[in-house]
């Protein structure tokens, strides 16, 4: 075990699985002579060649079309996404071949490929650099997606990702990157995709949460103590979705919040919600609400703050779950 | 920096018109070989033709004739060893033949039953690709990773003058030039892409001075000689094979079919010169060649073209004679390790079916 | 008034709306000299010239970004995407800029354009040429999503969006191009987007629907006529989404079944479900229950039939929830 | 078609190094015009380091530097009129200075402020694209959007070397070309895209090569000669003009800064070459040549660079006057008629925000 940022867990995890697969290798761009913008690459090609960390031209279609090309002549591709709005040019590749190609061999080939990107808001960023895109790959069949909100979860969902047969997407909240710390197992280190986490336990409501509203719900939580005990359940990995420990905590509370980053018209929290509305009906006391970011484009960093979910629309909405 | 030449202008062609343009030679083709490309001409041109009349019986799906198309896609494979792998657009559907791939698999994609979808690795062939220019990427990315792993692999794709434009053949031949992978980019360019022109398609003097941009060779063919194609093609593949990277091929040609069976040409496309085409249509070309050459004769025509036929006719047959697919695969394949609600998911749609 | 397809009522709006307003332009593959792969466009390219519709090169993403130049040089370009599944390398540009660019220049330039696509299965196509891609859209702020299921709804929405001032996506269920007939007024003819439309009255159960799949629910409700009585929403408006209607209707039924085409997971019947969780959770009888696609690549068509919702799957879905 | 050139080998130059290399002139640009320019430069320059100042004062936010970029910036500018449009990517965040936009509007931009957003109509200035090459469609439309409406109206595009490996450059371009919209694609080519140097960008031999597959001209100038620039952009502003349709510039540089404020290139980037670079700047080259012309003295110099200082000072005062932004903000300019949520969130937001 070591104390390590969020990030430097993503560089850990990129370093033992590198070491252990041969087929597996890093690209995208300014990954490795800079070692990525966020340093997440850091280290990689100078200990692993540049054959193995590879900077590509600056076309994100061309980075996940030619990973699938990879995964066909036998490797293990992860791509990194400088940005999560930069990863949109990219989508078609997604949508159309990446979660179909499996499908397209009845089973016959894997593309173990994995995409990690940094993603989300309140990072006082120009433009564009704060999205939370997740419903555009979680929607898209064939992909599984997972967003670690610990160090500890960063390495494993990460490893797991990268030894999944299947296409997986890491979303990794850039907000925390550096603030989020934590005990990380060494060497080999896998958490399985599809396993939520309970962060805190509770009896009256459950916080759902994942990537970086995972803290923020914490935070929440602990500013209700006098009022209420709040359950806060991080989903981990959105696809597979752990029903049962979702269906069991809002089993026990008899009510759920639901928080996100992205904006809110078919996000993520309206997949939980759903999934509430159709298999916990009758345990629900009260409404399922959201507290999302809203329809619009995310905004200028000033008032970004207003934009995010915040410890005080966590509160008002369970307050407001309490008081029907 | 390796020196790159400015695209060809002149369309590349050996075979000759019987009269002022003299037939040439490719070197190494001996008659059998030249025997071989032609049945696979043969192959092709029955295959195409039979499932016009398949679809028309309602026996095969909408279906993307390549009527004229045969001796880019015969000529271009026949410059690659079995190794080496092809990424077809839907245009070369049935370009697995080649690689023999039943007839019945394609006819079964066509017919829109799973046992039309095959696994690459079996004939080195990728699946059909639909969307315009994709496959490009997944071409260039094969290269560059066989390559990395120091096997000798070369992959050829193929894609339209449509497909030029896309932003994925633009991303595909930067990392193709960038990375010098072992690619042929083969652009069929028959003029049309549905119903719209080349020239309204890129103001480019021709497909082939894209090429310097990518920092590769561009060589124009007569996409009609099926050995001018085959040689250029194995120069391309030589130049890959020699570490030398990608090489694009504008294979010149003009459609004179139907895009699709769906499709009415007449409302757009100039008839004259389709007409023009026909006459001169590649396959008649090559064996007029060949007989000509009196590598070829009458009846072995006769007896090729009957071998397809037949091979046709089996094929149909054992298309028709697939069970009918199991709903049950909807969910099958998507996932090596499908998330939990996917069972639940079948499970419902048996009871619903009542099964 | 004369009876008409959805396709030609599509034609029809073109024609109506091109001939009001010279600043409307229609640009895609194909849509000129062929008049559009399913006829959608046909004959204006004769009627308007080939300046107002306009056969573009192969390529979406220079579509849907030179459309935002226009807009800025003052047209209003409806741009059509030859089919749903290839719609997909332009949502880069519809996100990162369609729906952002009025709000980057701070109100003070509309981005007027009309994205409009054939789409959804059940038409025995190769593949990708079946996709219910709604969600991608649906969730991008900035951006408006209609879906017809009527000859007039599809005219009227059409030219609804086509003077709008902000961006419209409407989705043409293609299934039904040419087998939904019935009267459209003549001359110009606009359903405004936001309004739900009550296709059938019903008092134990809502079935909310959109595209083709309302005349699905519509048999469905028939073929239930002896065990329920089964009201049927036509959403039309994804955004704006008219709350008041779906919460009307269920407050009514105090159930709902919410059908779909697209793969289930953050689907719109998850939103629309989300919403019931949210604002009618007292009103509920049973849960919400949903009927889509599956998180699967669109089949093969031999058995695509097992992938689309049926009368058997709604019929099953409203028994369930009859017999809670 | 109409005839496309061979991309240009060398780079244009027309200041010359007061040693070997003589100084040319530009036909046209008498002192007025000289002086101008010369402002520009110094206004952009002053503008640039005074940003990374307020910056580490911790006075704007992340700021993307662009010393050394001037030259293209104001030289390219300079070539258009009032009426034509600039399409800026976010290396020419102040580009809207030359045409009178407030420092403080700019510098509100990178404070991620609102009163950073401006009307793009009123300057004829798009909004700076974060998006590598996005923009390059959105100019090529509205090009061939103004032409269309008969309006005499060129745009020009700013974007990077790396800005050409993407789809939108390509399919942009295409449309250009087909569309034969006047439209000036001005690419900054100072060989790094971050971190990633040009040999990983592509293998073309320059750029401008790129511009023969879309039937247009490609020009290579030396990036850090305003003259050059300016004479390059003038002769593409005109063909766009005549009606020829649009025009490929590769002005040729290297990054002596970091990519952004939070960067360090120390890590990637050849320091040698860096120094050569700066030495050179093109601020101190046009400078050099006006004095050695006469066109400019040492106290005017002087003169110019505290006028463009004195309007930083006003500038950031201004900015950071700018009353906070209301919260509400969010919800307005996404939608001119919002769908009902949105107010209903507004009130939530309030009521929660406790106003
Ligand atoms: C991304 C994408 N856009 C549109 C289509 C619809 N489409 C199918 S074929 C075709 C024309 C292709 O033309 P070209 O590349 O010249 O190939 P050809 O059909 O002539 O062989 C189009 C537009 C598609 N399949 N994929
Ligand atoms: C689509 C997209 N991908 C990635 C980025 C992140 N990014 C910002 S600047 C940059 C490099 C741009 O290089 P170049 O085009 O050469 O322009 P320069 O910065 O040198 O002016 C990258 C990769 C982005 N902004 N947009
Ligand atoms: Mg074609
Ligand atoms: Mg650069």
């Amino acid at each position: 075990m070591s104390e390590r940022f969020l990030v430097e867990a993503v560089n850990d995890a990129l370093h033992v699985e590198l070491e252990r697969d041969p087929t597996v290798l890093v690209m995208g761009e300014d990954v490795g002579r800079l070692g990525g913008v966020f340093r997440a690459t850091a280290g990689l090609r100078e200990r692993f060649g540049a054959d193995r960390c590879v900077d590509t031209p600056l076309a994100e279609a061309g980075i996940l079309g030619t990973a699938v090309g990879l995964c066909m002549a036998g490797w293990r591709p992860v791509c990194e996404m400088q940005y999560d709005a930069f990863s949109y040019p990219a989508l078609d590749q997604l949508i159309n071949h990446v979660g179909r190609y499996r499908w397209r061999t009845r089973g016959k080939m894997s593309f173990p490929l994995v995409i990690r990107m940094p993603y989300g808001g309140g990072v006082r960023a120009p433009e564009l650099h704060d999205d939370s895109p997740e419903t555009y790959y979680v929607h898209t069949p064939g992909v599984k997606v997972a967003i670690p909100s610990t160090p500890a979860d960063a390495k494993g969902l990460l490893a797991a990702a990268i030894r999944d047969p299947d296409p997986v997407v890491i979303f990794e909240p850039k907000l925390i990157y550096r603030t989020a710390r934590g005990e990380v197992p060494e060497g080999e280190h896998v958490v399985p995709l599809g396993e939520a986490r309970v962060a805190r336990e509770g009896s009256d409501v459950t916080l759902v949460a994942y990537g970086a509203m995972v803290p923020l719900a914490e935070r929440a939580a602990e500013a209700l103590e006098d009022e209420a005990s709040c359950e806060v359940l991080d989903l981990r990995s959105l696809k597979p979705l752990d029903e049962d420990s979702l269906l069991a905590s809002v089993g026990k509370t008899g009510r759920a919040v639901v928080v996100q980053e992205a904006p809110r018209v078919c996000g993520f929290a309206a997949e939980v919600a759903a999934v509430l509305a159709e298999k916990a009906i009758f345990d629900l006391r009260g409404p399922v609400l959201r507290v999302t970011g809203y329809d619009v484009p995310y905004p200028y960093w000033q008032i970004e703050d207003a934009y995010m979910p915040s410890v005080e629309r966590v509160r008002d909405a369970v307050r407001r779950l309490l008081s029907i | 920096m390796s020196q790159v030449l400015p695209a060809e202008g002149g369309l590349r062609r050996v075979i000759g018109d019987g009269e002022s343009f003299p037939d040439g030679e490719v070197e190494g083709l001996g008659p059998d070989e030249l025997l071989a490309l032609y049945r696979n001409l043969v192959l092709l041109r029955t295959y195409d033709e039979r499932s016009v009349v398949y679809h028309r019986q309602g026996r095969i799906g909408t279906y993307a004739i390549f009527w004229n198309h045969e001796a880019m896609q015969a000529g271009g494979v026949f410059a690659l060893e079995e190794r080496d792998w092809i990424f077809p657009a839907y245009r070369e559907s049935a370009i697995g033949l080649l690689r023999g791939m039943p007839v019945s698999t394609v006819l079964s994609w066509w017919r829109g039953h799973p046992s039309g979808w095959w696994n690459p690795a079996e004939f080195n062939v990728a699946s059909i690709c639909v969307p315009i220019a994709t496959q490009i990427p997944h071409a260039v990315g094969f290269a560059w990773g066989s390559a990395l792993k120091g096997e000798d692999r070369v992959a050829l794709t193929f894609f339209g003058d449509g497909a030029t434009s896309e932003g994925s053949f633009h991303e595909g031949a930067t990392f193709a030039g960038v990375m010098k992978a072992p690619v042929v980019l083969f652009c069929n360019n028959n003029h049309w892409a549905i119903s719209t022109p080349l020239s309204a398609q890129t103001a480019a003097p021709t497909l082939a001075d894209k090429a310097i941009g990518y920092g590769m060779p561009g060589i124009r063919v007569d996409g009609g000689d099926v050995l001018a194609v085959y040689q250029a093609t194995r120069e391309a593949v030589a130049r890959a094979r020699a570490g030398e990277g990608p090489t694009f091929i504008e294979a010149v040609t003009y459609r004179a079919a139907p895009h699709a069976t769906a499709d009415d040409p007449s409302i757009y496309i100039d008839l004259e010169r389709v007409e023009v085409e026909k006459e001169n249509e590649c396959v008649g070309r090559f064996e007029r060649y060949l007989l000509r050459a009196g590598v070829l004769t009458e009846a072995r025509v006769e007896e090729i073209k009957q071998e397809a036929l037949e091979l046709m006719r089996t094929g149909i047959v054992e298309a028709e004679a697939e069970p009918p697919a199991d709903p049950g695969l909807v969910f099958e394949h998507a996932y090596a390790n499908p998330p939990p609600a996917l069972a639940d998911d079948l499970a419902e749609l048996r009871r619903v079916l009542g099964e």
